[in-house]
């Protein structure tokens, strides 16, 4: 039900998005403005699971998995990252599905999904710690420089290029993110998340529903860990895997706002560019205070903005509809008896 | 595989690494102690826990090496410290997001995480602070146990029974047990729910600061010395089943072994592969924790 | 013992209560009865202190307790049994009967009073180490009320016990609240069985849309138009 | 206009590598440049643009990129870890900026890479490895009285880039020398339990233990290592943790005596007889500097010097003759400058010369005639006891018995 | 159209369902009464998958559905409410019940299942307006929409689990009609759980009788309400008025 109005703004400011790095050229600014892309299109996929109530915090692993699995064709079987992004997509689906049908049909859900996925990321991290031999370990891994083709390669040393492809692959991310939004399988999401055996008496196949989110969200993580991979040229256990890199994920989602497309694109803005500016900021005169001011500002937000900062300034914007209370209302549940 | 190659993997030092993992164990079990009863009863996340017990082991240090405090005094000031933290943790972090879906607060304790560690580092600087109190060996033959562990694991033991008997007979125990259920009608019992709160903030504090007096004379102490400890102990709480205290007991032992065989056999990463990976078996084989009966 | 004067209540911006008088003197039963939604079970959140009014005095035995903090109004000696049962779930039976004596006069008597609750439904003592959640409507009805009777109340606020129990249980409650009763409690209960419950209360309250309608003694309540209108529909 | 050269200074501050001896190295480079920023060096003013690392490659790739792109700088300089460098001279490569490592060793930061800017006048992990392999074969007969064949070592490492490099050391070395390798294994630095490990190595009965870790993992391995009654005959650290004693004795009080470190020498220890007249009092100014800034030190750490050399190497010879010789500060200036450097040995603090293998090389950029020495902490001093031109004293080796961990 | 034989539900060491066997036919209404905790409920979520079964058979038109997943039996024709409502609270009224029109009836098409929603909407008795909220609702208004969304999914057979309980007089007659409606005009075959024997006798066809998960009397209104176990496990005094209420629906039949 997008308006002619919103379509239009969406126009205008996509036709300005891509305008900007030929108008605009500074290489730092646009190097910050690529990652902020790129991991604003990992954060859109993590939130496409977490909007349901599914925590993950396993996608360190997948986006671990995307990057080296993309990287490591490459290097060891000369495989263009135009097949071997496919396959470390693949690779990603198929441990998401390992890990998620035999969660999502036992109903392990709440903490217990959250800690079973945090070993998930843990695995996959000391996984390529521990295989050192093909993947460099903590040292990390350098996908090595095409001879030929760059394009075949997905190699490249422009800025531009590079900007133009992650906002393709944003665009794509936010794309996907409202199709499913307005799909049916959104009213079933929602619901499973509320209250999984009414769902169930609705009609729902729960473990599959929650598999094809997972599913679609482990896909497009991977894939943010490759186009991370070819673009920074150079990926570690620890800032593609890992438990950080799912923590990472799991806030700037939420800070942005989880339940409105754009949210994690701004809390990627908001923790990228807080990040580097308090750093810069401080620089080496206060060594430790940009980290310090960082977290008490991240728990500052959330426990004002709990839905999120574009959550709670469009909630601001709308307040004559009303919203809905979910959370007032849970605690307010009552023993259900044969359930 | 032959029997000469079973005992070539097998030998005495099989023995040595079960009790290595035992006494591992005693060290995780303390630390899933504090955290279950958080974790696992009132249902509220701390994700900063470990960073807790990482600012206990400065308050230690500081104590005994800087201002020359004694080790037995300076432990339950200590505890005191990281109670009072637990407390203002919830009074200032938790309670604003109590009706805040779960995934705030987990983040929200996150970003604590995050405040603590730069927290030391600007307070304390980046040094590795090192007690220096060097406990005696306990030699038998050719095994050694440390004192160290042992006291650990003796704390370990005496603090689950303490806190099981504490949450199974006693009238605040129950009450601590209830609140996550239904928070609105404890009010209804005659509960003053900030106060069970407060308690249990306290408590969990105070048992994390028990954990920061005894690891603090194993390891050396750095901001980021929770990192080590932290996901772990996450793990071993849900391995028993959160809130059930001999359960999570249990698990640190089960964990504590798998990590030090594992670690016999092959490369330590793999002794940790190996446990993540009994973790997420485990998981859908009792969903509900080691001691859980199958539904 | 109870008085309530001018009561304004609500959620939020929704007003729920307006100017609510109500009295109930010890050892007394009176019911409230009303449609759906007429605010009863609000009533009754407003005098045990779950929610605060906006307006009006609370007084119990002389004592206000709209300046009473909540978890103080159960040691006054009012007991809330409420809608929808609110066990803890994860909890056994004895756990949430525990709960019920928490304060410190309670907490004396416990074992006493855990005789007097088993004697009263033996189901309970039969189901004690069973998870409250997963005992059926009827048990937990039970077990709701057990754990009010466990502070030994004056007065006892029974919110529509009777729902989705089996007939005979029904029956035994309405039994139980004039035992209770008898016993010296002051009830105060909210119904939906109107014929059952004005046979078991000496007065009554007629509640619409947040005010009170009618009110009199159960033999006037019955023959009034006022309340056949509003449950018959006529 | 003023001529002014930029360098842009990143080692980490914060995080786990700090402490482990980065911050030492920053206070060691920025003593020098703090010395020639008040003065100009042919003319040109010299300007430091300090960023903290944090630990993270991540956060290294974006402080060298910002201040290449954003500040301006026209060089980079300094970096603890490897795991950073990799990275990071790839980028500056592909930049075209000129790089100088004071203190990353991992020989993959350069091995057949093949870049023109990127110049490291430290030794290379694997000649650390190779090194403590020599200097124990050339004494396994005489003072630890086996032949080289029966001798066991055992490598263990903390498994980032610099462990796991100086281990390829150990072992191509071992293997040079006959060794019997009885273990060779890494962990990870975060690791809460090292037991495991102690258990093998208690298995595998080392008469010589290599290692190479930072501090909080030396401290847990070598007290578990004592609670565990683990013996040998020698303890051979690699730089990093074996590096900063004060921590070390903290950790492991009398313990860390007789215990072996490999890395460039410390500036206060070299020889400074058969050194370039020109250095001494610049060590001595160094040193006073240093306890101004950090006092109270007991062994000034080696990691000061390190950088402290390093840093004035370039300052000194490097950039005089880019400016005179090749008219400016520009990228291909200083690196034409940094391939003339021809340096005999003394004519560094650290007592080794200077010479880059250059273009073609497998190694380019990295200075040849560099290497480290293997010290020995006694009694709460340190000794240079390889190799023989440099050494202060003989090492004592094995452990003296009645040590916690002598297997005498 | 629906035969269950030989049903049996344990929890751990305790037999809540024991061996119960019944058929239900096409058309028909069925009521279901028992203690509290004589498995009623337990019943209703074994037929609708929501529990599966410790042993016994379960065949609906023709299949053995025990123990299949949920969705699947509710795809294949068989509706439920929720003894306690369960509505999803971020999903509006409408969405409620368009959910449930499409998952529930195999996930044809959208158009479909929001006609389908509007009709059940409509049925009940519920706005039809596509932003209301669930919060607006009161008690009677969540039983409603239980039953709104258990029709959405177009069941041949419907469980109506307590659809009264919590319900003042006048709603209680408007839900028992609407009951009848549905099963007169849909057609489509109810079991009913209820404890309000005034009304459930009005509109049962057939009554059968749970105690301790065993079934111990089955037959007519009339007939049931005068066993004498009836009376003694589940009736008590109510026995007249159900007699009653059981005779005066089989005048209004016969009549
Ligand atoms: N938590 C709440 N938030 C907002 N409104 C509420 C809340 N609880 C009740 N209400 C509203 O207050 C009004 C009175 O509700 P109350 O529960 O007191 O009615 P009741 O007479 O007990 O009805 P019932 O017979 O259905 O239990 C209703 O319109 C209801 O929608
Ligand atoms: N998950 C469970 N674990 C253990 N016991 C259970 C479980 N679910 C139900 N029970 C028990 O099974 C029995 C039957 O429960 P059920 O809910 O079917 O009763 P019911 O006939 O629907 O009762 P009511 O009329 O009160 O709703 C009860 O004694 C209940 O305690
Ligand atoms: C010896 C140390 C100065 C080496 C450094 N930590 C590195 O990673 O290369
Ligand atoms: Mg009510
Ligand atoms: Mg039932």
């Amino acid at each position: 039900m997008m308006g002619q109005g919103r379509l239009a703004a969406w126009g205008v400011g996509l036709a300005a998005l891509v305008a900007l790095p030929f108008v605009y050229r500074d290489p730092y600014h646009l190097h910050i403005l690529v990652l902020i892309l790129i991991w604003s299109f990992a954060y859109t996929s993590w939130s496409m699971m977490g909007r349901f109530g599914l925590v993950s915090l396993g996608h360190g692993g997948f986006m671990g998995i995307g990057a080296y699995v993309t990287a490591l064709l490459w290097n060891h079987a000369g495989l263009s990252p135009w097949i071997g992004i496919p396959i470390s997509m693949a690779a990603a689906g198929a441990l998401a599905m390992i890990v998620g049908y035999p969660c999502f049909r036992f109903r392990i859900t709440g903490h217990y999904f959250v800690l079973v996925t945090l070993a998930l990321s843990g695995i996959v991290l000391q996984v390529i710690t521990a295989t050192r031999d093909y993947t460099g370990g903590s040292l990390g891994y350098t996908p090595n420089r095409a001879s030929g083709n760059r394009l075949l390669a997905l190699q490249f040393d422009d800025k531009t290029t590079w900007y133009l492809i992650a906002l393709a692959v944003w665009l794509f991310g936010i794309v996907v993110w409202h199709w499913v939004d307005r799909s049916m399988a959104r009213y079933a999401l929602e619901a499973i998340s509320e209250d999984e055996d009414a769902a169930a008496a609705a009609g729902v196949d729960v473990t599959a529903e929650k598999l094809k989110i997972t599913l679609l969200s482990a896909l497009m993580t991977a894939l943010a860990g490759a186009i991370y991979c070819q673009y920074q040229m150079f990926i570690t256990p620890d800032t593609v895997s890992g438990i950080a890199v799912s923590l990472q994920m799991v806030f700037a989602a939420i800070v942005g706002g989880l339940f409105v497309s754009l949210g994690p694109t701004v809390g990627a803005i908001i923790t990228i560019l807080l990040a580097e500016s308090l750093r810069i900021g401080f620089g080496t005169k206060a060594v430790g205070w940009d980290n310090l001011v960082y977290g008490v500002l991240l728990v500052l937000f959330i426990i004002f903005l709990p839905k999120g900062i574009l959550g709670s300034l469009l909630d601001r914007l709308k307040l004559q509809r009303k919203v809905p209370r979910a959370h007032e209302q849970k605690a307010v549940q009552v023993a259900r008896p044969g359930a | 595989m032959g029997m000469q190659a079973f005992l070539d993997v097998f030998d005495i030092y099989l023995l040595e690494a079960v009790i290595n993992g035992i006494l591992l164990g005693g060290v995780l079990a303390l630390l899933a102690l504090g955290l279950n009863l958080i974790f696992g009863v009132i249902d509220v996340t701390w994700i900063c826990y470990a960073e807790l017990v990482m600012i206990g082991m400065y308050g230690m240090y500081f104590m005994v090496q800087y201002y020359g405090v004694s080790y037995f005094v300076a432990a339950p000031l200590t505890i005191l410290l990281v109670a009072v933290l637990g407390a203002a943790l919830h009074y200032l972090v938790i309670a604003p997001l109590l009706t805040a879906p779960p995934i705030n607060q987990l983040l929200a304790t996150g970003g604590v995480l995050f405040v603590l560690q730069s927290f030391a580092t600007v307070a304390f600087g980046i040094d590795f602070r090192n007690l220096g109190i060097r406990l005696p060996v306990l030699a038998f033959g050719d095994m050694n146990f440390s004192y160290a562990r042992l006291l650990s694991f003796a704390a370990a033991l005496v603090g689950m029974v303490a806190v099981y008997l504490f949450m199974t007979r006693t009238f605040t125990g129950t009450a601590i047990r209830a609140i996550s259920q239904d928070r609105q009608i404890m009010a209804l019992m005659g509960v003053d729910t900030r106060r069970i709160y407060l308690i249990t903030s306290a408590l969990g504090g105070a048992l994390a600061g028990l954990a920061a007096c005894l690891l603090v004379l194993q390891y050396d102490v750095h901001p980021f010395v929770g990192l080590s400890f932290g996901p772990i102990t996450f793990l071993i709480c849900v391995l028993g089943g959160l809130g059930n205290f001999i359960g999570g007991f249990i698990a640190a032992f089960v964990f504590a072994e798998i990590i030090s065989l594992g670690g016999l056999f092959s490369d330590l990463e793999w002794g940790y592969v190996l446990a993540f990976a009994f973790f997420i078996v485990m998981m859908f084989i009792r969903p509900a924790g080691l001691l859980a009966r199958r539904r | 013992m109870l008085e309530l004067r001018g009561v304004n209540a609500g959620y939020g911006t929704f007003q729920a209560l307006f100017d609510v008088n109500l009295d109930v003197k010890a050892g007394e039963a009176v019911g409230v009865i009303g449609p759906n939604g007429a605010g009863k079970t609000t009533l009754m959140r407003v005098i045990s202190g779950l929610i605060r009014p906006s307006r009006g005095s609370i007084r119990m035995e002389g004592v206000d307790l709209v300046a009473t903090p909540s978890h103080k109004i159960v040691s006054l000696g009012i007991a809330h049994v409420p809608e929808n049962r609110r066990l803890f779930p994860q909890l056994t039976v004895d756990d949430n009967l525990k709960m019920g004596a928490f304060m410190k006069e309670a907490r004396d008597h416990y074992a006493e009073r855990l005789e007097v609750v088993f004697d009263l439904f033996p189901r309970l003592k039969e189901r004690r180490h069973q998870m409250a959640g997963t005992m059926s409507g009827g048990e937990q009805q039970m077990c709701a009320i057990g754990r009010a009777m466990m502070s030994n109340p004056k007065l006892l606020l029974l919110d529509e016990p009777s729902a989705g129990l089996a007939p005979v249980v029904v029956q035994q409650v309405f039994e139980l609240v004039k035992r209770i009763r008898a016993s010296g409690l002051t009830v105060l209960i909210v119904e939906q069985n109107v014929q059952q419950v004005l046979k078991v209360v000496d007065r009554a309250y007629l509640i619409e849309a947040g005010t009170i309608r009618a009110s009199g003694t159960s033999a006037e309540m019955l023959a009034s138009d006022t309340v056949k209108e509003a449950y018959l529909g006529v | 206009q003023e001529k002014k050269l930029k360098i842009g200074v990143i080692y980490d501050l914060t995080g786990p590598l700090a402490g482990g001896g980065s911050e030492l190295q920053y206070t060691g480079a920025r003593i020098m440049l703090d010395q020639y920023s008040a003065k100009d060096v042919e003319g040109y003013k010299i300007e430091a643009i300090y960023a903290d690392a944090q630990s993270k490659p991540d956060i290294a790739i974006n402080e060298a990129i910002r201040l290449i792109e954003q500040e301006k700088v026209d060089m980079l300089l300094g970096f603890f870890s490897s795991a950073q460098c990799v990275p990071v001279a790839a980028r500056v490569e592909q930049l075209k900026k000129f790089m100088w490592i004071t203190t990353c060793i991992s020989s993959a930061v350069l091995e057949n890479k093949n870049y023109k800017y990127v110049f490291r006048p430290q030794a290379s992990g694997d000649q650390f490895g190779m090194m403590t392999m020599d200097f124990i074969a050339q004494n396994a007969k005489e003072k630890l009285g086996k032949d080289p064949k029966d001798l066991r070592v055992a490598i263990i490492h903390e498994d980032g880039a610099y462990g796991v490099d100086v281990a390829k050391g150990n072992e191509a070395g071992a293997k040079k020398a006959g060794f019997n390798i009885v273990l060779r294994e890494g962990y990870s630095a975060t690791a809460p339990d090292l037991s495991a490990l102690v258990t093998k190595l208690k298995r595998a009965k080392p008469d010589v233990v290599f290692h190479t870790g930072y501090n909080p993992d030396i401290t847990l391995l070598l007290r578990q290592a004592r609670e565990q009654g683990l013996k040998f005959g020698a303890l051979v650290g690699h730089g990093a943790g074996y590096g900063v004693y004060e921590k070390l004795k903290e950790g492991l009080g009398a313990d860390v005596n007789y215990v072996f470190n490999t890395d460039p020498i410390s500036i206060w220890l070299a020889n400074q007889k058969s050194m370039d007249p020109k250095l001494p009092p610049i060590i001595k100014a160094v040193g006073e500097e240093f306890d101004k800034r950090k006092p109270g030190v007991a062994i000034r750490s080696a990691h000061v010097g390190m950088a402290a050399s390093n840093t004035y190497l370039f300052l000194n010879d490097v950039l005089p003759r880019a400016i005179k010789k090749y008219g400016g500060v520009d990228p291909d200036s200083l690196r034409k400058a940094a391939l003339d450097t021809d340096i005999p040995e003394g004519g560094t603090m650290l007592g080794f010369g200077v010479k880059f293998h250059g273009e073609g090389s497998p190694m380019a950029g990295q200075n040849e005639r560099s290497f480290p020495v293997v010290i020995q902490y006694v009694d709460d001093k340190s000794y240079v006891v390889w190799p023989k031109s440099q050494a202060q004293r003989e090492a004592v080796l094995p452990l003296p018995k009645g040590t916690t961990y002598s297997n005498q | 159209m629906l035969e269950v034989s030989g049903l049996v539900k344990r929890f751990g060491g305790f037999t809540a369902v024991n061996n119960v066997s019944f058929r239900v036919d096409q058309g028909e209404i069925l009521g279901l009464i028992g203690p509290n905790g004589s498995g009623k409920s337990t019943i209703f979520n074994m037929l609708s998958g929501t529990l599966a079964p410790t042993s016994g058979s379960i065949l609906f038109a023709g299949h053995e559905i025990a123990g299949l997943a949920p969705h699947r039996i509710i795809n294949s024709g068989i509706g439920r409410t929720f003894q306690i409502p369960r509505p999803f609270r971020r999903l509006s009224i409408f969405e409620n019940v368009a959910l449930a029109g499409f998952y529930g009836q195999g996930r044809h098409s959208r158009a479909k299942a929001e006609e389908a929603a509007e009709r059940s909407l409509a049925m009940v008795g519920l706005p039809t307006d596509r932003h209301a909220s669930v919060d607006g609702l009161g008690a009677a208004g969540l039983k409603k929409l239980e039953l709104a969304k258990a029709l959405a999914t177009a069941p041949k057979l419907l469980l109506a689990d307590e659809s009264l309980g919590g319900l003042d007089e006048a709603e209680m007659d408007q839900a028992a009609d609407m009951l009848r409606n549905i099963r007169d005009e849909l057609g489509i075959t109810i079991i009913w759980v209820e404890h309000i024997m005034g009304v459930l006798m009005r509109v049962v066809d057939r009554v059968m009788v749970l105690d301790h998960g065993e079934k111990i009397s089955e037959g007519l209104p009339s007939a049931v309400a005068g066993d004498p176990r009836v009376i003694e496990v589940y009736l008590g005094t109510d026995a007249e008025t159900t007699q009653a209420a059981a005779a005066e629906a089989r005048r209004r039949a016969g009549g």
